[in-house]
């Protein structure tokens, strides 16, 4: 028994492999992007500039996917992000709030994004409903009514702190990729450092346990709806930012694009585990692809198809690495019990 | 100790659930500084009448006083509050929390909701220890530690809290002797402060060991409340069943071993869980292999079973290669796993469907099920294994550990099994079912059929198989017909050991 | 010479580049394309039709960029398109409302936008503003409607109405043109069924409005591609008491017209032909050539195509335009 | 005891239960349709009629549903249903497939629709991708090689044999509807009365007991992505011939409304529980809400914003209704115990 001690904490270190082996994906599409187009890649300003337009790609969608993993990782599932963003976007640029002026334009994205959020959570924790089905209905009320708020027209920002936030730098990085940068290390440490984290990690890894061990898992559940409502509140004003404008079918099919990213970055669908690191290096890999495939000016249905197999070869890739490092480690670090 | 003032009083407690009267008047009394021991068969109602007293159930009707007060907690955490704490039967951890994650689960030492780690590991390592358990890591995850190990953080969560009335139902059903005598001291040491443990075991002789008053449970009832623990073991199982039996192992017809072998089992090898392990099992013999928790065993067995690759070696049965679960189940090899809620049973399925989860292919006519014959062939298996209730359609979820153990059994005896591995087959199984479950294991092993049986009770061991196998750090240290051995001599072998390597056969 | 208001004289869609001045081999001339990422045979249309024009010129070269499947795709693009320094960039934005702000770049970074089809709101955004008339298409399919009714004597007739995406803004358009012109003879849409300029969807959409009217004396369909599911469900629900209107000007239903042998009557056109245009009009910016026919020395700063009828009168004229 | 071998068998009960439910969501949808619409529900050719067209219309989707019903209760999603329809369809009506007729079609489309499932069912199952992430990649390119194959055009299916399938009608039902009704039988006869409807339940319920019972549980998670193509590879020849055409972005997001409406239906998202009668059930919901929205022509913002409503009404008065007519039923039966 005395041996057990020296074994490593195994988890820890397959979420670093894991996390890894994404990286180990980058670098290949770095690789590839080198290999097709090495006359951009030998210009360091262009590389650079490259690098922060894949972040200040990433960053809208990445801040919805911080929140997306909470919900996943407490065992449920937003459908409505992109229409929360939407509605969100929609709100805050009509007429009457653009009065407002900036201050009132974020805080109409964050109080509509939050407010959603409210509503779907209490559907679901007190509701009963099956959060897929909760959101999809929320996904589909939502654009709704942001249709009708816009009289389905794109509604252009006239304010420029709003507008100028996507072209502004910070120490030379964007502000979107601050922000990214704040809600990510924020996320980190909700997951990591907090008991709303831990406590996150037993609902969805084990309501009933959760719940004998004293945690309201219904209100858990339904703050963290509140949460991933309020990520998308961020993303709709970076989101206008970036567009300058809003309107009903922005942030289309985000809801995918978040469960995607979530889940390369190996967050468990069925709840109960996952990390916001891994989440994130999932949503630089899409942004990545994206990026390779602009600058090689693919066609795109070609694009497509290429998209596909590549999810699928980071997936396996990622999975190999995982394994045989593991039974490395494994070997390495458990001689003493054969 | 009749001095010493009543804690817990509960009168004509009654619970339903929908189609089953669970408790149906229970009277109950708890005093201060005692081991109160409850007993009663597979579906009494004994963990139901505990997941009321920790808030998880709400009785019907009835009167809880608690310290005096009337009582009725609406949620865990009020039980908590109210100093009550409880290890619960099925073991409710989070995977994927660490251990001290998981002691402190809802009630984490924090500051400004941020959780204060290195207190909360050193709180959890000083419980530990007091636990006898030093060797846990409290950053481990929980996923990773075997069954036992989960169990003792089950206690230590329980101990966490600063309860004046620990519940612990059916703690000793994942340990072995050793531990065991190691949760003896530690209930010695809470009642030494004053505060009262209600405990729940199957085994008679650990109620006499530790406990110092008995109620008995019977259909959901009182049966016989505040019986001094040392009353004779009759009169028990009397209460509790209503009918008079012991606990013992039928008469075994010898077998023939110098037929061919059924199974064997040629030097395998896992890396980090057992290695070099050969063995062979005839047809119609009992093989029991003893061992400490943690030795390998329920490793050994799903590797013979094919649902874990080896490193190294080969199984044979009946000069077939086992090459994965596929070829085993075909051949006619059948497997009850030590974890019945995650490897065996669809707990939302009926009981039928789950007794036929491996041979519906068998009653099935060209690829169509035949529910009927199921059902009758399910029945019929409920009956020997005195399933309670006796309805194979309800969902399996809702039949009580024990039941569902008899359920994970059954699944081997409706098919065509001729090799069947045992792991931990009576854990949470009453007294009464045990001597059935022995007696269909003998009468199985009679019909020719052969049975590796893997058990943490060594009296069992002894008591139902033919040969012993002892295994000790993943290998086999001695084996040797049961008659040859005795309870000593093996718990000797299987913990020190040293002495005897010699002899390894 | 522009299309739209001639096409009978150009070979399909390229606009005519011989005897003319402007035709002649001049300088070199870089255009960056986007369009967005075509699921549609319009879209699909106007990427060809840019290509096939620019082939006709020995002095350009075309760089197509791919626009990916919104707004955000096509900004990236368009980025990555900027930095090559193009001489004239060609768009077809997703949307021009959120794509103002890479035209404006662009245009700040010395390179002309000639935008197609989907305006800008700042006019600092683009130097060349072509499109097609939405509002004026409805307002066709509304006046062709309200016409047909009025000569068949109905008095108050049921009008079902099928439009494509309908959170689109062009949707919008089109169907206030229609409302506007049913307005003139004292007519209104009945039923309005949205599709999204798909088959299938129009074949659904379709299929509800029929159940929902169960006469009905005409209907427009915006967009000839979905209109091939809504000519499969008017036939399944083996109606045929109305008379229905396309959009467009897609080759089939053209065909369909010419044919005469179902509830299709005309299409209002909204020709992707403008793309063969853009490009000749992006090559003469490049050339800081103006239009020959044109007084002025420079290309003009916005071009609206007409909407037109096409009938069975005239459909032979239109044959070869349809995409 | 020995009364409650009387018993119902309580699993059954609650999916009648259930289906109950959804029968007043869609009587209670019928009766806001004759109050608004008076006119048209008292002409009882039109009523007869608007039934048909409701369940033509609900045929194609309700085709795949019943291979997402499997699917799903196997503890697998298949988000690329959509794609393979539209796969199916395109290549099926490539000028060279057509010119094999109308036989040379629908083999295509099965065909197509086969070897596309399996391509899911061997990535999830042997390449131990999650079903979610390989079926997302699938989605992805199968839609950019429909693009490819089609020049993203709309191809028009020239074959009267296959247009005229929409169109035509035996017994005076359309025959759309009739192969919707023989896939629901034979799914329900699959899923209640096979071995494979069995190994379904038990794989998706607890893969590890499967496994440990001997069932195959890589084959058979296989085999249910292969399932759910071939109901594809159908699909695509009814909305082929409804639409006479296919093309690219056919059967649009198709895989969401087939989820929902299984789940709707009562199967559970995390598997192991599901039937297809509620799916069938679920399809026609949202197939007269549809219905309902274009005989009262509803604005699709409004549209939308209802249709949200109408879903999360419908779940909760199912399970108002499932949980008091459970308990009563309960009551009923078990007089015998209390
Ligand atoms: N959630 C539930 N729903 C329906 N019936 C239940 C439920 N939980 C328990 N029961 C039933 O209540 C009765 C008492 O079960 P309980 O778990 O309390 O028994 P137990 O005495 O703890 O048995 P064991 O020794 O096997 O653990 C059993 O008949 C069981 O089937
Ligand atoms: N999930 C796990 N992760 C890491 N090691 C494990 C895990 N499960 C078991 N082990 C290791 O495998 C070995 C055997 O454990 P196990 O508890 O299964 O043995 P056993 O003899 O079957 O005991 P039991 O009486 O509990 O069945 C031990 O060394 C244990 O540490
Ligand atoms: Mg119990
Ligand atoms: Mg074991």
């Amino acid at each position: 028994m005395t041996a057990r001690t020296a074994l490593p904490r195994r988890t820890d270190n397959d979420q670093v492999l894991r996390n890894l082996g994404l990286v180990g994906v980058l670098a290949a599409l770095v690789v590839i992007g080198i290999v097709t187009r090495p006359e951009l890649y030998s210009d360091p300003a262009w590389v650079r500039n490259n690098i922060l337009t894949i972040l200040q790609q990433a960053s809208a969608i990445g801040v919805v996917t911080v929140g997306m993993t909470f919900v996943i990782i407490g065992g449920g599932i937003d459908l409505s992000v992109g229409a929360i963003i939407a509605l969100a976007g929609v709100w805050s640029t009509t007429l009457a709030t653009q009065a407002y002026g900036a201050a009132g334009m974020i805080f109409t994205a964050l109080v509509v994004g939050l407010a959603v959020g409210l509503v779907n959570g209490v559907l679901i924790a007190y509701g009963k409903l099956v959060s897929f089905i909760a959101t999809l209905a929320m996904l589909v009320s939502a654009r709704g009514l942001a249709a009708q708020i816009s009289g389905k027209q794109t509604q252009v920002s006239t304010n420029d702190t709003i507008n100028s936030i996507a072209s502004s730098r910070l120490i030379g990085i964007p502000v979107l990729v601050w922000i990214l940068a704040a809600v990510v290390v924020a996320g980190w440490v909700l997951l990591n450092r907090t008991t709303f984290g831990r406590r996150t990690v037993a609902v969805g890894g084990n309501p009933e346990a959760a719940r004998l061990a004293g945690i309201d898992v219904k209100r858990h559940t339904m703050l963290l709806f509140v949460l991933s409502g309020l990520c998308c509140g961020i993303a709709a004003i970076m989101l206008t930012s970036q567009a300058t404008s809003a309107q009903a079918a922005m942030a289309n099919l985000y809801e995918l694009d978040a469960i995607a990213a979530a889940i390369i970055g190996g967050t468990l669908l069925s709840g109960g585990r996952g990390t916001i690191v891994g989440a994130l290096f999932g949503v630089l890999v899409f942004s990545t692809i994206t990026n390779l495939f602009a600058i090689n000016n693919l066609a795109t249905e070609v694009q497509n198809m290429v998209k596909g197999g590549i999810i699928v070869a980071a997936v396996l890739l990622q999975q190999f690495r995982y394994r045989s490092l593991t039974n490395l480690l494994r070997r390495r670090n458990d001689p003493d019990i054969s | 100790m009749s001095k010493l003032a009543t804690v817990l009083r509960l009168t004509d407690v009654v619970k339903t659930f929908p189609g089953v009267r669970a408790l149906d008047g229970v009277h109950l009394e708890v005093a201060e500084g005692e081991v109160h021991c409850l007993l009663g068969q597979n579906g009494a109602g004994k963990s139901t009448l505990i997941k009321i007293l920790a808030g998880v159930h709400h009785a019907d009707s009835g009167e809880l006083l608690w310290r005096g007060e009337p009582f009725a907690p609406a949620t865990p955490q009020a039980a908590m509050r109210a100093g009550i704490a409880t290890i619960y039967q099925e073991l409710d951890l989070v995977d994927h929390l660490s251990v001290a994650e998981n002691v402190f689960l809802g009630h984490e030492p924090s500051r400004f909701g941020f959780t204060r780690r290195r207190a909360t590991a050193a709180a959890t390592r000083r419980i530990l220890e007091s636990l006898g358990h030093p060797e846990i890591p409290p950053g481990r995850l929980i996923k990773d530690l075997p069954a036992a190990g989960k169990q003792i953080v089950s206690m230590a969560r329980a101990l966490s809290h600063d309860a004046k009335l620990i519940v612990m139902d059916e703690p000793s059903a994942v340990l072995a002797h050793d531990e065991v005598e190691n949760l003896f001291r530690i209930i010695r040491e809470l009642t030494a402060n004053g505060i009262a443990v209600v405990y729940i075991s199957h085994r008679l002789a650990e109620i006499r060991e530790i406990g110092d008053r008995v109620t008995v449970l019977k259909d959901g009832r009182t049966t016989a409340a505040g019986l001094s623990a040392r009353t004779p073991t009759r009169e028990l199982v009397g209460k509790m069943t209503g009918r008079a039996f012991e606990y013992v192992f039928p008469p075994r017809v010898s077998t023939d071993t110098r037929t061919e072998p059924l199974l064997t089992v040629d030097r395998l090898s896992r890396a980090g869980e057992f290695a070099d392990v050969s063995l062979t099992v005839h047809p119609g013999e009992i093989v029991g292999i003893a061992g400490l928790v943690g030795s390998g065993r329920s490793e050994l067995l799903e590797t013979i079973f094919g649902a874990r690759r080896p490193d190294t070696g080969t199984v044979t049965l009946d000069g077939h290669r086992i090459t994965g679960v596929g070829t085993a189940v075909r051949h006619g090899m059948g497997m009850a796993p030590e974890e019945r809620k995650s490897q065996a049973l669809l707990l939302d399925e009926p009981v039928f469907k789950n007794m036929t989860l491996a041979s519906f292919a068998a009653f099935a006519r060209a690829g169509f099920t035949a529910a009927r014959d199921e059902q009758a062939a399910a029945r019929r298996t409920a009956d020997d294994l005195d399933l309670r209730p006796r309805d194979v359609d309800r969902p399996v979820r809702t039949l009580s550990g024990g039941n569902q153990q008899k359920v994970v059994v059954g699944r081997w005896l409706l098919g065509h099994t001729r090799l069947l591995l045992l792991d931990e087959p009576t854990r949470g199984v009453d007294v009464g079912a045990r001597a059935e479950l022995y007696q269909v294991v003998h009468d199985l092993a009679a019909d020719g059929v052969g049975v590796l049986l893997v058990s943490s009770e060594v009296p069992e061991v002894l008591g139902l198989a033919d040969r012993v196998l002892v295994m000790r750090e993943g290998r086999l240290i001695r084996e040797a017909p049961a008659g040859d051995l005795d309870e000593d001599t093996v718990l000797d072998l299987v913990m020190a050991g040293s002495l005897m390597e010699g002899e390894a056969a | 010479a522009c299309t739209s208001n001639d096409p009978a004289d150009t070979a399909q869609v390229k606009t005519d580049t011989s005897g003319n001045a402007n035709a002649a081999t001049g300088p070199k001339v870089v255009i960056g394309f986007s369009a967005p990422a075509a699921d549609h045979g319009w879209i699909a249309a106007i990427t060809n039709n840019a290509k096939a024009q620019a082939a006709q010129y020995s002095d350009v070269e075309l760089r197509t960029v791919e626009a990916g499947a919104d707004a955000a795709a096509q900004r990236a693009a368009l980025a990555t398109l900027i930095a090559q320094k193009p001489n004239v960039i060609v768009m077809l934005p997703h949307d021009g409302k959120e794509l103002n702000a890479t035209g404006l770049e662009a245009m700040r970074a010395g390179i002309p936008v000639v935008n197609l089809d989907r305006a800008f709101p700042s006019a600092a955004a683009y130097r060349l503003q072509i499109k097609g008339d939405n509002y004026g298409m409805g307002l066709a399919a509304g006046q062709y409607i309200g016409e047909q009714l009025k000569a068949k004597g109905v008095s108050n007739p049921i009008i079902g109405e099928i439009p494509g995406i309908d959170s689109l803004e062009l949707t919008q358009e089109r169907t206030a043109g229609l409302n506007a012109a049913l307005a003139v003879y004292g007519f209104k849409v009945a039923n309005r069924r949205p599709a999204e300029f798909t088959a299938d969807s129009g074949q659904a959409a379709a299929t509800a409005l029929l159940q929902a009217l169960p006469k009905m004396d005409a209907l427009w369909n915006h967009d000839d591609d979905q209109g091939i599911g809504v000519l499969a469900a008017v036939k399944q629900a083996n109606r045929g008491e109305f008379f229905m209107v396309g959009g467009a000007g897609s080759k089939t239903a053209i065909e369909a017209i010419t044919k005469d042998d179902s509830v299709l009557k005309a299409t209002v056109t909204y020709s992707p032909s403008m793309a063969s245009s853009a490009i000749s009009l992006a090559r003469l910016i490049g050339q800081g050539k103006g239009m020959s026919d044109l007084v002025e020395l420079q290309v003009p700063k916005e071009i609206t195509l007409a909407s037109e009828t096409i009938t069975k009168d005239n459909a032979s004229k239109y044959a070869k335009l349809g995409f």
